[in-house]
This record gives C-alpha cells, sequence and structure tokens, in this order.
C-alpha cells in the first residue's frame, strides 16, 4: 500500500469531479460521493500507518519532472512517520466531519457545492501532507488557502462572510509571500526544493549564517500565515463566519495546522540555523500567540470565536513545543488538538443548530436538552484545559516539560497560557450549558435546520461523529509514548523534567476552572465588577489587541496615500503620455486616411511598384 | 531541349497576365480569375523545380496538389463574398464597393 | 519516345477511332432508346425504315446535316459554337481509360493510365462547362436555366461519385483500370461493394442528365434545356455527346463494379464487356422511361445530404476494413 | 525540335493566348470560358513535367470545378445580364506598365541565373507515392490543408446563404 500512498488525495480529486458535474442530479445531492472519497482515503491512511509503524514502511516517491536549466526539478511524495500520521489524522477527522455535514447543511441550497468544496479541501491537504518537496507543499498551501477561501465566503450572501473569506486570503498570502522568498532562497542556493536535498545542502554548506535563518524566518512566515499566529492572527476568528463543519475542519483540525507540519517537516532548516535562533523565533511566536489567543478568549462571547481563539492559542503552543525542542510534543499536541478541536466545534455546531445563534448570552441549560452534545463537549473541554486523563493533558504537559527544560520564561507563558484557558473554557461551559435557557422566545424561521426557539438534540448523523471523536479524545492521550518513540526528531528529545512539574500543570489547570467556577456560576466575583475593575485590559482584550485597527491605520492610510499618488501619476503622466500619442496618431489618421482608399487594385499596384522599385535600386547598387 | 527556364519564363508569362488582371479589373470575379492564374503560375514552378532541380523528391508535387487544393478554398470563399456583396450591395465591381470608405 | 507524346498520340488516336465507335453507339442508342421506351409504353417504335426500323437513326442523322444551322440574333456566337465541340470531346475523352477486353496481346485499352479513374472523373466534370456554355451562349432563359441546374447538379453528383470511385480504387489499390478489372477476376466489386455500386449509379444517371435528374433538359419545363436553340449538326453533336457519356458512364461501372471483361469462358472477354454494357444501358433506359422527376431542390438535398454522407460512411468503412481487418 | 519543344511551344501557346483573353476580353462570359483552355494548357504543362497525377487533379479541380463555380456565380450576378462597357479600371495604364516590369524582372531573374540541374533519377510519380508522401513526411501540411479546407468551406456556406 505505501508505494502506491500518491492514490490518496485522488480519491477526493475524483469526488470533487463528481460532484461538480453530477451533484445536483446525483442522490442525496451527492454527499455520499464526497464521504465515501474520504473514507477510502481515511482507511487507506490508517492501512499506511499501520505499515510504517509495524513494519517500518517507508516510501520516497519521486519523479523527475523537468530540467530547469542544469538543475533537475525532482518533485514526489514521501511517507514516513511524520507524514502517515498526519493522513490518519486527516482522514479520520475529514471523514467525521464530512459525515457531520450531512446534517449541519441539510436543504442548503448550494449543500453538492459544499461537499466538492470540502473533497478539494481535503484532496489539497492531504497533497500537501504527502508532499516531499517545497514545490508541491506550496501547491497544496496555495489549495488549502483557496478552499478556505471558498469555503469561509460559503455564504457569501452575507456580507461578513465575504469580507471574512477575503480577509482571510489576504492576510494569508502576507505569509504565503515570505514563504515563497524562502523558498526561492534555498532553491538558489541548494538548486533544489525536495526537503531532503535541501537539508543535505545545508548540511554541506551551500546555505549558512544570517541566509539561512533569514531564509528559514521566512519559510516560517508561512506557517504564520497559515496558522494563525501573531502578527497573522487576525483572520482566524472572522473565519468563524463560515459553516461550522469548515471552521472544525480547516480553522482547528487540518489546515491551519498545515503550518505546525510544515514546520515539523521542515524541522532541520530551523535545527541547523546558526545558534538555532530560526528555531527561537518559533518558540517566542508560539508563546507569544499562546498567551495573546488566551487571554483574548476570555472576553469573546461568540461561541465559536471563543474557539477560535483557543484554537490560535493552542496552535501557538504546539509551535512552543517544536520551538523548544519537543518536536515528538509539537506533533502530538497536533494530533490530540486536531480530534477535540474538531469535537468542540462540531459540538458548538450541534449548539448553533439548535438554538440558531453564536452568542453564547443567548444560550444556557443546554446541558439538559442536548446531553449527547453536552457529554461529548465536556470531554473536548477537559481534554483542552489538560486535564487528566484526556489527550490534552498529555500532549500539554509535555511542551510544558519540554519548555521547562529549554527556556524558563516560555514555561512561565505556557503556564500561564493553561490557567487562562482553563478559564475561559470554563466560562464557555457555564454560559452554554448550566443555568437556563435565556434565548429568545421569539422562533425564527420554523423551517429549516437552523431554527425553532425549542433547543433541542441534533439528528445522530451529528452526534454520532460527536461520540467517535470524543471517544478518541479519551483514548488518544495514552499513546503519548509509543508516539513519542515512532514520531521523532534526533537531537530534539527534551530531558524529562521534575515530577512536580506535571502536578503544578495539573493544578493551574484546576485552579483556572475554580476561577471560572468562582467567577460564573458561584458569582463569588461578579464578571461586571471585573470588567469595571480592569477596564483597560478589557479594551484591550475587546479590540483584540488592536491589531486589526493598527493594519487598518497602516495598510489602509498609508495604502490609499500611496495608491492616490501612484493614481495621480497613471493618471496624468502616464495616461498623458498614451493620449498624447493617441491624440497623436488620430490627427496624423485624420490626414493620412485619404491614402487608404480601400480598394484592393490600388494597394496591390502600390505593393508591386514597390516591389519593382527595390529590385531595381537593389540591381543598380 | 526544353529547360527549366523555359518553364519559368512561361511560368513568369501567366503570373504577369494574372496580376494585370488583379490590377486593372473592376469586377471581382475577374480579379479572382487573375488570382487563379497566379496560382497556376505558382503551380507550374513548383512542379518544374521538382523535376529540373530536385528529381527525387515530392515536395514540388505535393505542394502544387496542396496549392490546388487552398485555390479551390478561395475561389468558394471569394465567390461566396462576390455572391454576398452582390446581394447587398447590388454590385461586384470593387470600384463601386465603397460604403466603409474614409 | 516519350510516354507523353504517346499519351497525346493514344489520345488523337481515341478521338479519331472513337468518334466513330461511340457515333455508332450513340446512334444504336438512341434507336435502343426509342425501341425500348416504345416497348414499356406499348407501343412499336420506329419500324419502317429499314428492317425493323434499324436504319431509324441514320435517316435522321442524314436529315439533321441537312438542315439549316440556326444561330439566335442576340446569341454569343463563339460560345455558342463552341459549346458544341466540348461536350462530345469531353465523352469521347472518357474512352481513353476503359479496357474493353482481355487480347492475346493484353488489355484492349488505349491507354493504361496509373491515373485512370482520376482521368476519367476529370474529362466527365468537364462536360459541364460545355453545358453552361452552351446555355449562356444561346442568349434564351430556358436554356440559361437548364445550363444553370445543370451546373448546379453535376457539380454536386460529382461528388459523390468520385467517392464511390475512390472506394474502389482502394479496394484494387490502385487507379489503374487494368488494374481495378484485373482484381475482380475473383470477385465482382458489386459484392464487395453494393453501396459504392449504387452510389455511382445514381450518381452517373445525374451526371448524364437522365430522368429521374433529367431537370436540365425537361421538356415540360424548359423545351430541351440548354440546347433547345441548337438545330441541325450542332444538335446531332449534343445527342452524340449525350449518348457518349451514358454508354462511358455504364462502361466505367461495368470496369468498377461488374468485373469488366471477366466472365466464364464460354465467350471472349469482349462480348462479355458489351453484354454487360447493354445490360447496364438497359437499366439506365428502363429507369428513364419508368420514373418521374425530382424536383430541383430534391435533387440538390438528395445529393447533398444522403448520397455524400453515405458515400463518405461507406468510405471511411471500406478505408477500416482494407487497412485494419483485411491488410 | 523535338516533339518535347513543339508540344512545349504549343501548350504555351495556348495557355498564354488563352490568358490573354481572360484578362483582357471586356465580356466575363467570354474571359471566364477562356479559362478552361489556359488550365488544360497547364494540365499539358504538368504532363510534359511528368506530373500526370497533378495534371489530373489540376483538370477535376480548375477546369472542372473552379471554373463552373465561376460561371455559376457570373450568371447569378450581373454577367447573366448585361455587360459593363468598362471592364477595366483607372489604373489600367500604369497597371500595365507595373505588370510589365514585373515580366522584365521575373524573366530577367529566371535568364540570368544559371540553374544547375541534378541529374539525378526522376522518381516514378504515382498516385501511391503521392499518398504516401501526403500521409508521411507531408502529414502536417496534409492535415493544415484539410482544415482549411474545411474552415473555408463552412465559411463559404455561411458567407453564401442568405440571412433569415
Amino acid at each position: 500500500m505505501t508505494p502506491y500512498a500518491w492514490l490518496i488525495p485522488l480519491f477526493p480529486l475524483a469526488a470533487v469531479a463528481v460532484i461538480i458535474f453530477r451533484g445536483e442530479r446525483l442522490p442525496g445531492r451527492g454527499a455520499f460521493v464526497s464521504i465515501a472519497a474520504i473514507v477510502l482515503a481515511g482507511l487507506a491512511g490508517l492501512q499506511i500507518l499501520g505499515e510504517v509503524a509495524t513494519a517500518g514502511a517507508r516510501a520516497d516517491l519521486t519523479y523527475r519532472w523537468a530540467t530547469l536549466g542544469n538543475r533537475p526539478l525532482v518533485v514526489g511524495f514521501v511517507v514516513d512517520p511524520l507524514s502517515a500520521v498526519m493522513l490518519a489524522m486527516v482522514g479520520i477527522v475529514a471523514s467525521l466531519i464530512t459525515i457531520y455535514s450531512v446534517g449541519y447543511m441539510r436543504g442548503d441550497p448550494r449543500y453538492p457545492r459544499f461537499f466538492a468544496y470540502l473533497s478539494l479541501f481535503q484532496f489539497s491537504m492531504l497533497f500537501l501532507v504527502l508532499a516531499d518537496n517545497f514545490l508541491f507543499m506550496y501547491a497544496g498551501w496555495e489549495l488549502v488557502g483557496l478552499c478556505s477561501y471558498l469555503l469561509i465566503g460559503f455564504w457569501f450572501e452575507r456580507p461578513p462572510a465575504a469580507r471574512a473569506a477575503l480577509k482571510a486570503f489576504i492576510t494569508t498570502r502576507v505569509g504565503d509571500f515570505s514563504m515563497m522568498i524562502g523558498i526561492l532562497i534555498f532553491f538558489l542556493h541548494t538548486g533544489t526544493l525536495s526537503f531532503t536535498g535541501i537539508f543535505q545542502g545545508i548540511q554541506a554548506g551551500q546555505i549558512t549564517g544570517p541566509l539561512l535563518t533569514l531564509a528559514a524566518v521566512l519559510v516560517f512566515g508561512g506557517a504564520v500565515g497559515k496558522s494563525a499566529q501573531v502578527p497573522l492572527q487576525v483572520w482566524l476568528p472572522d473565519a468563524m463566519e463560515g459553516p461550522t463543519p469548515v471552521s472544525a475542519l480547516i480553522h482547528a483540525a487540518t489546515m491551519v495546522a498545515a503550518g505546525v507540519y510544515l514546520v515539523a517537516r521542515t524541522y532541520p532548516l530551523f535545527i541547523l540555523s546558526p545558534g538555532r535562533d530560526a528555531l527561537s523565533v518559533v518558540a517566542w511566536i508560539g508563546g507569544i500567540t499562546a498567551l495573546l489567543g488566551a487571554t483574548m478568549g476570555v472576553v469573546e462571547d461568540d461561541i465559536k470565536r471563543v474557539l477560535a481563539y483557543s484554537t490560535m492559542s493552542q496552535l501557538g503552543y504546539m509551535f512552543m513545543g517544536l520551538g523548544v525542542l519537543g518536536y515528538s510534543a509539537g506533533m502530538f499536541h497536533l494530533i490530540t488538538h486536531a480530534f477535540f478541536k474538531a469535537l468542540l466545534f462540531l459540538g458548538a455546531g450541534s449548539i448553533i443548530h439548535a438554538v440558531a445563534t453564536n452568542d453564547m448570552k443567548a444560550m444556557g441549560g443546554l446541558a439538559r436538552t442536548m446531553p449527547v452534545t453536552f457529554w461529548t463537549f465536556l470531554v473536548g473541554t477537559l481534554a483542552l484545559t489538560g486535564i487528566p486523563p484526556f489527550s490534552g493533558f498529555f500532549s500539554k504537559d509535555a511542551i510544558l516539560v519540554a519548555a521547562y527544560a529549554q527556556n524558563k520564561a516560555l514555561w512561565v507563558i505556557g503556564t500561564v497560557g493553561a490557567f487562562i484557558t482553563a478559564l475561559y473554557m470554563g466560562r464557555l461551559i457555564w454560559y452554554t450549558f448550566a443555568g437556563s435557557y435565556r434565548g429568545a422566545a421569539e422562533g425564527p424561521d420554523p423551517q429549516g435546520g437552523h431554527g425553532g426557539a425549542r433547543p433541542h438534540e441534533s439528528p445522530s448523523v451529528m452526534t454520532v461523529p460527536l461520540v467517535i471523536l470524543a471517544g478518541c479524545t479519551v483514548f488518544l492521550g495514552f499513546l503519548e509514548r509509543p508516539f513519542g518513540e515512532f514520531v521523532r526528531f534526533a537531537g530534539a528529545e527534551p530531558p524529562p523534567g521534575p515530577a512536580g512539574l506535571v502536578a503544578l500543570s495539573v493544578l493551574v489547570a484546576l485552579a483556572g476552572w475554580a476561577a471560572a467556577a468562582a467567577i460564573y456560576p458561584w458569582r463569588l466575583v461578579s464578571p461586571s465588577a471585573l470588567r469595571r475593575r480592569f477596564a483597560w485590559l478589557y479594551t484591550i482584550l475587546v479590540h483584540k489587541y488592536f491589531f486589526d485597527d493598527v493594519y487598518r491605520w497602516v495598510f489602509l492610510g498609508a495604502g490609499s496615500v500611496l495608491v492616490l499618488i501612484a493614481g495621480a501619476f497613471d493618471r496624468y503622466v502616464v495616461d498623458g503620455l498614451v493620449n498624447a500619442v493617441a491624440w497623436l496618431t488620430g490627427r496624423a489618421g485624420w490626414v493620412l486616411r485619404y491614402v487608404q482608399t480601400g480598394r484592393e487594385e490600388n494597394y496591390l499596384l502600390l505593393i508591386f511598384l514597390g516591389l519593382v522599385v527595390i529590385v531595381l535600386v537593389r540591381l543598380i547598387r | 531541349m526544353i529547360t527549366l527556364t523555359h518553364y519559368l519564363v512561361l511560368s513568369a508569362l501567366i503570373f504577369v497576365l494574372g496580376l494585370f488582371a488583379v490590377l486593372t479589373r473592376r469586377n471581382g470575379v475577374a480579379i479572382l480569375m487573375g488570382i487563379e492564374l497566379m496560382l497556376n503560375a505558382a503551380n507550374i514552378n513548383l512542379v518544374a523545380f521538382n523535376k529540373f532541380v530536385a528529381p527525387g523528391a515530392m515536395q514540388g508535387q505535393v505542394f502544387a496538389l496542396i496549392v490546388i487544393t487552398l485555390a479551390a478554398c478561395e475561389a468558394a470563399v471569394g465567390l461566396a463574398l462576390v455572391l454576398a456583396a452582390y446581394r447587398g450591395l447590388e454590385t461586384i465591381y470593387l470600384d463601386e464597393i465603397n460604403l466603409m470608405k474614409w | 519516345m516519350p510516354w507523353y507524346l504517346e499519351l497525346l498520340r493514344a489520345i488523337g488516336g481515341t478521338i479519331l477511332i472513337f468518334s466513330g465507335v461511340a457515333i455508332v453507339a450513340a446512334m444504336f442508342g438512341v434507336l435502343l432508346e426509342r425501341k425500348i421506351s416504345a416497348w414499356i409504353q406499348s407501343r412499336l417504335g420506329p419500324k419502317h425504315v429499314g428492317p425493323q426500323g434499324l436504319l431509324q437513326t441514320i435517316a435522321d442523322t442524314i436529315k439533321l446535316i441537312q438542315k439549316e444551322n440556326i444561330i439566335p440574333q442576340n446569341a454569343d456566337y463563339k460560345i455558342f459554337a463552341s459549346a458544341v465541340l466540348i461536350v462530345p470531346l469531353a465523352a469521347l475523352l472518357d474512352y481513353v481509360v476503359i479496357p474493353f477486353g482481355q487480347t492475346r496481346w493484353g488489355p484492349l485499352i488505349f491507354r493504361d493510365l496509373n491515373i485512370g479513374v482520376l482521368f476519367f472523373a476529370a474529362t466527365s466534370s468537364l462536360v459541364v462547362v460545355g453545358i453552361l456554355m452552351a446555355g449562356w451562349g444561346s442568349n434564351n432563359k430556358y436554356a440559361l436555366l437548364g445550363g444553370l441546374r445543370s451546373a448546379a447538379q453535376m457539380v454536386s453528383y460529382e461528388i459523390p461519385m468520385a467517392l464511390a470511385l475512390i472506394t474502389v480504387a482502394m479496394l484494387a489499390g490502385s487507379l489503374s483500370t487494368v488494374t481495378i478489372v484485373n482484381a475482380q477476376s475473383h470477385l465482382w466489386y458489386i459484392v464487395a461493394q453494393p453501396i459504392a455500386f449504387l452510389i455511382f449509379v445514381i450518381a452517373a444517371t445525374a451526371e448524364v442528365n437522365r430522368v429521374p435528374f433529367d431537370l436540365v433538359e425537361a421538356e415540360s419545363e424548359l423545351v430541351a434545356g440548354y440546347f433547345s436553340e441548337y438545330s441541325g449538326m450542332r444538335f446531332a453533336l449534343f445527342q452524340l455527346g449525350e449518348y457518349g457519356e451514358m454508354f462511358a458512364m455504364a462502361a466505367m461501372a461495368v470496369t468498377l463494379f461488374l468485373g469488366g471483361w471477366h466472365g466464364p469462358q464460354l465467350l471472349p472477354p469482349v462480348l462479355w464487356f458489351v453484354i454487360k454494357l447493354y445490360a447496364l444501358i438497359f437499366v439506365f433506359m428502363w429507369v428513364r422511361w419508368t420514373y418521374p422527376r425530382f424536383r430541383i431542390d430534391q435533387l440538390l438535398n438528395f445529393s447533398w445530404k444522403v448520397l455524400i454522407p453515405v458515400a463518405l460512411a461507406n468510405l471511411v468503412v471500406t478505408a477500416f476494413f482494407v487497412m485494419v481487418v483485411h491488410p | 525540335m523535338t516533339g518535347e519543344a513543339i508540344a512545349f511551344y504549343a501548350l504555351a501557346a495556348i495557355t498564354l493566348l488563352s490568358g490573354v483573353i481572360v484578362v483582357s476580353s471586356p465580356n466575363i462570359v467570354h474571359s471566364a470560358v477562356a479559362l478552361v483552355p489556359a488550365f488544360l494548357g497547364v494540365t499539358g504543362i504538368y504532363i510534359l513535367l511528368n506530373a500526370e497525377f497533378v495534371a489530373g487533379v489540376q483538370v477535376l479541380i480548375y477546369a472542372g470545378a473552379i471554373t463552373v463555380l465561376i460561371l455559376f456565380v457570373i450568371m447569378l450576378t450581373e454577367g447573366g445580364t448585361g455587360l459593363r462597357l468598362q471592364q477595366r479600371n483607372e489604373q489600367g495604364t500604369i497597371g500595365a506598365v507595373v505588370a510589365a516590369a514585373v515580366a522584365a524582372l521575373l524573366i530577367a531573374g529566371a535568364t540570368r541565373t544559371v540553374w544547375t540541374p541534378q541529374p539525378g533519377t526522376l522518381a516514378t510519380y504515382t498516385p501511391g507515392a503521392i499518398g504516401q508522401s501526403f500521409l508521411g513526411t507531408n502529414l502536417l501540411a496534409f492535415e493544415g490543408t484539410s482544415v482549411v479546407l474545411l474552415v473555408s468551406l463552412i465559411g463559404a456556406i455561411i458567407i453564401a446563404r442568405k440571412e433569415d
């Protein structure tokens, strides 16, 4: 199976073709095609994971595509523990989410198109995961970006959705551009685009010193954009305008994690940079994002946005883990996070499906009406906040241990982040599920899935994936040790931390829960009092650290001045020249048009007259 | 002994006859006839060169055949144009077709 | 002696000798036509000149030669006069490539050209020019209409005919008529190519302007079509050309589809050829006196919308068989 | 004077005389009819040049089809109805001068160039050999020509059909 791994992405691609061209006419509007494709791909991914894990199968399928000058352009696919794990994860999560979407998207006018986009995304993501070179990686990278754009703006009739799609696309584009420059630097100096070729080039000293660091950081810039790290994090919360399965699949489990995967895939670039500067950049960006994301989550009322901030923060943890030499810890967190965050998003989707709003303050008391959703959601939350024995505890703890060994400041940041994570997730849980239903009695549209004044449990096509994901969430954590031996990078194995560390992080998480409990259900401190007391902090957080405003001022303000100047230049200098030429031509034509008799005989006569004259002149000279 | 030059001179004369027709006739059909004569002259050249300069080759005759085919195309399209002009403008005299002049 | 001079000699010889042969054939053809029409219409036909009216055509010819050549007042004399020459000449040229039989010294043919079939198609297409000239030169609207109809008809039916010819040439692997006849020593191509044979016969009927495709000279509509204004010997020449063309077409059909001179050893090859030729001529006449006439639009539609597609399909299928199935 | 020379000069004379009628006749129908002997003369020239297949195609297409087409169009347009006195446009004189100059140049070029005839054996130009050449070395030109033929067929139909 392993040598045929390159076939896996073709399943969803075939599904795209089928649904795009036949979707509306297929039974069930084509959803089953998409599901069948991704389930097949997922099973194949699991099979490959099994082969790689048990038999140690590897594959590096290369193909010489073209020769640029004297540089062969070798492309291909790679199967190793890293990509096998990602394949299996993407396959499983995407299968569950696709099945879930059948329930969530029911009745949507563009139902087949949604599944076509979803399959296209799955194709791109699997393609990206299997890439063994920067060219394919970049292609997959752009394709997932495109699918993200299409799916965020899936309900493009809503202006915020359209705007969010554009914002996501343009913001990630900044990162992609930086990544392209980095790739080009590597290509220039090593003459190859394949990962192994570049690693060998670095070891051979073809690219060294600050340039290597710069190039590595530029490549990391792509990851920053795609994984919504500071300072390119602004698009992710807005991206929640997309349908919730999309948020779960793209903006929690897979695409945003592609940045982490990129860093893991190209880990030698970072670890070989002089003084591991590039790695430090990764670690600090991750740490800062982990903290900022968590803090912003505390004041957010939109349930999906809370989860988005949480995603951002958790991605920060992953980068931090990679940055502090916790290679397998970071990757393990990626996998566990993919499952429990997909679970959380799908749970949120189930809630939104039931109450038809995103506002947590309009929910409440849903634990009784939606028991399955509640319990699975709770499992996910506990995993996210790092409560043992749920999977999040193991992975996050491993990252913190690695950070402790490498960089105490980052460890502190991470621990504080863990506290805040517990705080905002506790807030979410109590707002949503506890107390009584605060939803307005006025019923939105009575027909359609997103309606009904009375919250109700979602159909089983939605709850079954939740249960499966919850099972994975519980069970995955115990795989920490085998995972660490399976996916590892020689030279990035942190020493075991002191025993108290684990206890401390559990305590911190529990403290976060306790603080949330103190504020929300028990009302020991009223939230509004807190808000007044820390008004400045609240302002900063609500405005998302003013990133959007700064960007608006800098890029829109300065940009519009630039545009004005360029416009004036274009209008008066460039157009002026063109108009002058046109005017001149016009006048000349006005005079010369009498030469154009429009008669073939005249023209031909002149042609042959000219021929005679030319030949005669040639003969005489 | 008839040499290549004989054929070339003959073809030049036929070509010039065609050219004269194209240059001086008013009737569109007559101009097409002149073009056919010019194409025939070119064909004589092709076949004659094939025989005298490259006796082993086929290309001269092959391209003469292609020119004949294209001449048929040209005649069909040209005559269709003449018909269309006659239907629309009621003349096939090219100096009277001057709707787009100036 | 260079072969092109031989060809010129052959053409000259053909014209000289076959003027005789074709004139006799045409005269006999006219008689046959009248006799057969009479038979079909339950009449007696010419009966008084010679035994059973056998000399009727000779008498007619003598009468025509004696008659005045009337030239219409505003006719274009040069064209009017030269049209008469083109039609029979083109018809006679067809005979150059027709093999009449096999003798001890080789096939009985004037020139076994390696482009024989192409030559046949080319010369038979020249007849149209003569007809158009006759129609225009007469300065008579019936004649002009007849000429125009003829041009449209013959140009249209040349294509299916040429496609049928190509099909046969493809089977035999040669354009030479003798090779084609020899290729049929075991199996006549009418068996292998019944569709091509039908197409050829239909197109040939149209080419020689006979019922049901005789719009060119439809008596009830156009008097006598393009030769309404011709009289005397010129009229006779047109008749000669027409019957000569018909015999040439029939001979070509025999050559291409009916095995040429091949037949059981009972009779000499030439006789076999003549028998087949007259059988086909009889079919032409039979059709002429049995069927009504097409309308001009039906006629052109039939060629472009039925015959040409069928002929093309037949060509493709044959090519497939020749190249793939039975190479 | 060999037989070849006689044949050549006779054919050249036929061709050129008919050509003169084509270009100079005030009657367009006479011009068109004069095309036939001109084309047949060229056919004879082809036969002299051992290009019999080209000759056959020349008769079939030029004499048989194009001339008929031209005559047809003349009769569908005004040629069939009336004669125009003025068949030549205002640049007749200068056109003649230019044509004569071109002729002089071409003939001078043809006669003053020293052609070196290749003594190689003349290939036998059977239809089969030409067909092989068409579908072998000259396949691209063949396909291109067929596309042009198709396009011009469609184009001619579209141009010439009545708009309704």
